[in-house]
């Protein structure tokens, strides 16, 4: 197995970051995309035993593939468990079984809170109207911990976000607290320039590892609020050649692009 | 004992303009046929709830069946919009939608409590967020054993709920296995109910993972196999995942969604 | 992971003196074998909490274990009374038992509470009932959107849960299939578990209507054969109720119990 | 099939009387003991599409023989759904989806109230401990009609209950709509001597319908409070041989008491 670093994409080297934060045997809430893929990553390199919950309600799943949606038959054929829907919520998410839970953002804030519902103008009249919740706000609450993967830029990483789907610290110290969330809250923000981690005392998202050729400036000029930046600024290991080897072999498990316009009429 | 019908009969009996709506499948198991049956009825002013409006809320919501939404999540899994939910809410095209909007957590609570007789739920939930905002059916309760708040949400009772799943026997027993969601839950959650399912068989044979929902507490029971597609049938069909990422192309204007429906659900015919 | 121990050592790390303790198993799988464990070490003033304290707890309660219980129906069933639990209520021998009494509907959502993480739970239950007058632990509590008023009962959390299965793997993966009551509820609700298997497998065969219990939320895992005996353990054994007959006799004298105690359970031994 | 009279003991008129009150394609809950000996009567006669639901779980039992226990395993291996103990009374029993409640009775007093917890002196000193609640306060509340199987006698039918286990009509005509019990209460009281059913207008327990043989003298004279008796009273008819058959094979199949004083040591 070869350690030399290789050429590598950003988004493989967000990848990688996250799955390296994974210990093994931990128990991980996942969504799809990014964090699937990192948490089965992961899990094929050295994290054999990582325990990856889906909220479709497969727990233990271990999938050969990449799953392309969360209710995806793999999960359930490998699963120690397909539980329904609210047990997954109720006995396993709630209780705080669950050590570490992944989630994106369409909008994120200075204090890890998270926005995937509206962009834009009005609730009722918005610019643009995202999925919504979906099992974050609970996932945020409720986890140990939780791991956020996004690409940093401006659009994104805002001072206020419009809309908060999930919290992350609120305004601040203590507010986790008052609002009675169990859980953590965001250990870790994984961007494809760079990793940030709240501050011990204030809780600010502070900008505290590059990724390999990145620079402070260009994660400064892709943050919409003045980025708080830890001393020493460290920057973290490129993929390894069999990081970056197995997480291709997992992507060519995905299926590809139809080449196709028409759509397949009903069975 | 479940009455076993036709799909078009199960829609028309039980199916009603301005009715409280729940198709649900959770990924899996997706009632798309039904879904196009009700299209092809032309009901109306209907509210459609469901945890993950996914595309075949996209296709109901299009073709203007919907006067509003009950959801947690929104969007084609793994590929990104819905583009006839997002012309709906910006543009009210082809009518307005009216939005009330959840986490997954409440919704699943929202239909146990349902099927629970209970009037509420009880959950650790939407603390600190900013749905609490946007719809009164989100309140605090306190403990009345610690004094601690946490969050209610009133329960889901639809008027129907359409699943779909893969067996029954001539009794409308149904029997569904994989991910079996929240499909329990709705359908006791609701005053009437439709399964389709892949087959109806003598007997059921046991299956691991299987959910069995007796057909004393099931209203109708139509075969229609592949009524799920694009969806799956675990043991039957697999997704197909080519339509879901096609769809994000037909959907995106709205003279090739008129097209894609005219020519894939109201000249198709129900299926059974 | 569950740890791979044998019985006395799991009990031995697992039951404290004064713990809540709950064996659960309803009529199937009961965790007999344990509980005899538990008397060998001689384990005090405990807090028993079942659903239905039936021979398993006459035992404990008989061999002066319990200063508590918790539960909703108290007998042997098919048989009749449970004379060393109605020796400890009505004369105090070997030690007052204080009750604290439920229905089972009740005691079944306090562990649904417990196993949810939540401080309660809510049912339509006890209404008009004489129990509501015995415990603070039953209360009203009001609909916050229909003004309706239902009934709280406070989550469980024992100290530790001990269940029987009919197999688990070197993980510590739990399987369970038939009848399989209130035991998955009761497991998650707890600090600790102890889940005693008729067998420990390299592979968990998937069997219909099995319930598995992940080895990560469970605390340790013993091979224990024939340890729900004279319950069952679906597939493996078969209910012995010429036991559960002739325990009528032997558990309505004191002198008859004591020695039954000493011969059956203190001479036996661990089988584990 | 023969329908002549035949001789039969007064537990069998009771348990025939039962069985036939019973119509197919119902959902009974179903405790051990008479409650389900005469729905497993009914299914082997009049009744074949009877739905048994076991608090154990078990959703359409189909035994071929008596079960001995509530969770016996030939009530899972015949069932249409095993679900979990929360379940069964969650979604099951709580929202009103079964039609007939059977429950026994240690004290029923003349408003149908039924105690099965204690007897004499105090709740905490009991005369007689009896085992309790179980299932029954929320059967007796959530079922559309509830049957009560009891052998008649003063000390059983008394005027008032020295604890309300399961609630009848309360103290009387609205107390079960202001305690907000959705279902019908007790329809009937199947008793070794007759059937009582409640008062229209009183809800007071009234004698109907006598047994063979028995005489409204009995009935008054094994009742602890001033019995009401219906006009005209009517006398059931006599068990059939052919319910007598069927309900005598199904006894046999239960097992027979045991021969030896010993008990079994541990497997």
């Amino acid at each position: 197995m070869s350690d030399g670093p290789a050429a590598w994409t950003a988004d493989e080297m967000m990848t990688v970051a996250a799955a390296r934060q994974l210990r093994d045997g931990a128990a991980c809430f996942v969504g799809i995309g990014l964090p699937s893929t990192a948490a089965n990553l992961a899990r094929a390199t050295h994290a054999p035993n990582l325990v990856l919950v889906y909220e479709s309600g497969c727990l233990g799943a271990k999938p050969d593939r990449l799953p392309l949606s969360i209710g995806d038959g793999v999960l359930a054929d490998t699963a120690d468990a397909v539980v329904s829907v609210p047990e997954v919520f109720n006995y396993w998410l709630q209780p705080g079984r669950i050590d570490v839970g992944f989630l994106g953002a369409a909008q994120l804030d200075r204090y890890g809170n998270i926005n995937t519902t509206v962009v834009g103008g009005d609730y009722d009249a918005p610019d643009v109207r995202l999925p919504g919740a979906g099992g974050a706000p609970e996932i945020a609450a409720s986890c140990r911990e939780v791991v956020v993967i996004v690409r940093q830029n401006r659009r994104t990483f805002t001072e206020r976000v419009d809309f908060v789907t999930s919290v992350g610290y609120g305004s601040g110290p203590g507010d986790r607290e008052r609002l009675g969330l169990r859980g953590g809250g965001p250990r870790l923000v994984i961007t494809d320039l760079g990793v940030l981690e709240p501050d011990p005392v204030t809780c600010e998202l502070t900008l505290t590892h590059l990724h390999p050729g990145v620079t402070r400036e260009q994660a400064r000029a892709a943050t919409g609020w003045d980025l708080a930046v830890a001393e020493p600024l460290s920057t973290g290991e490129p993929p390894t050649a069999h990081e970056l080897a197995v997480l291709r072999a997992l992507e060519a498990t995905k299926q590809p692009l139809p080449q196709r316009q028409a759509v397949a009429p009903e069975a | 004992m479940a009455k076993l019908v036709s799909l078009a009969d199960g829609v028309a009996d039980l199916v009603r303009d301005g009715d409280v709506v729940a198709l649900e499948g959770f990924t899996h198991l997706i009632p798309f046929a039904a879904g196009h049956e009700i299209i092809r009825q032309g009901r109306q002013d209907l509210t459609l709830v469901r945890m993950t409006p996914d595309v075949i809320y996209d296709q109901l919501i299009g073709a203007g069946c919907a006067s509003r939404l009950v959801f947690s999540w929104g969007g084609n899994p793994g590929v990104g919009s819905l583009h006839r939910f997002r012309d709906a809410v910006q543009h009210g095209w082809p009518r307005p939608l009216e939005l009330e909007e959840h986490s997954h957590a409440g919704m699943a609570n929202r239909y146990v409590a349902g099927a629970s007789g209970l009037p509420f739920a009880v959950l650790r939930g939407y603390s600190g967020t900013d749905l609490l905002r946007h719809t009164s059916n989100i309140r605090p309760i306190t403990c009345p054993f610690t004094g601690e708040t946490l969050t209610a949400v009133p329960a889901l009772r639809p008027d129907v709920t359409v699943v779909h799943a893969q067996r029954a026997d001539r009794a409308g027993n149904v029997q569904m296995w994989g991910i079996t969601g929240v499909q329990k839950e709705a359908v006791l959650a609701a005053h009437r109910s439709l399964v389709t399912v892949e087959e109806i068989v003598d007997e059921l044979q046991p299956v691991p993972g299987q959910v069995v929902l007796p057909g004393w507490a099931v209203t109708a029971v139509a075969e229609v196999p592949g009524g799920a597609h694009p969806s799956y049938a675990h043991g039957y069909s697999v997704r197909d995942n080519d339509f879901y990422r096609a769809w994000d192309a037909v959907s995106r204007h709205r003279d090739t969604f008129r097209d894609w429906l005219d020519q894939h659900v109201h000249r198709a015919g129900a299926t059974a």
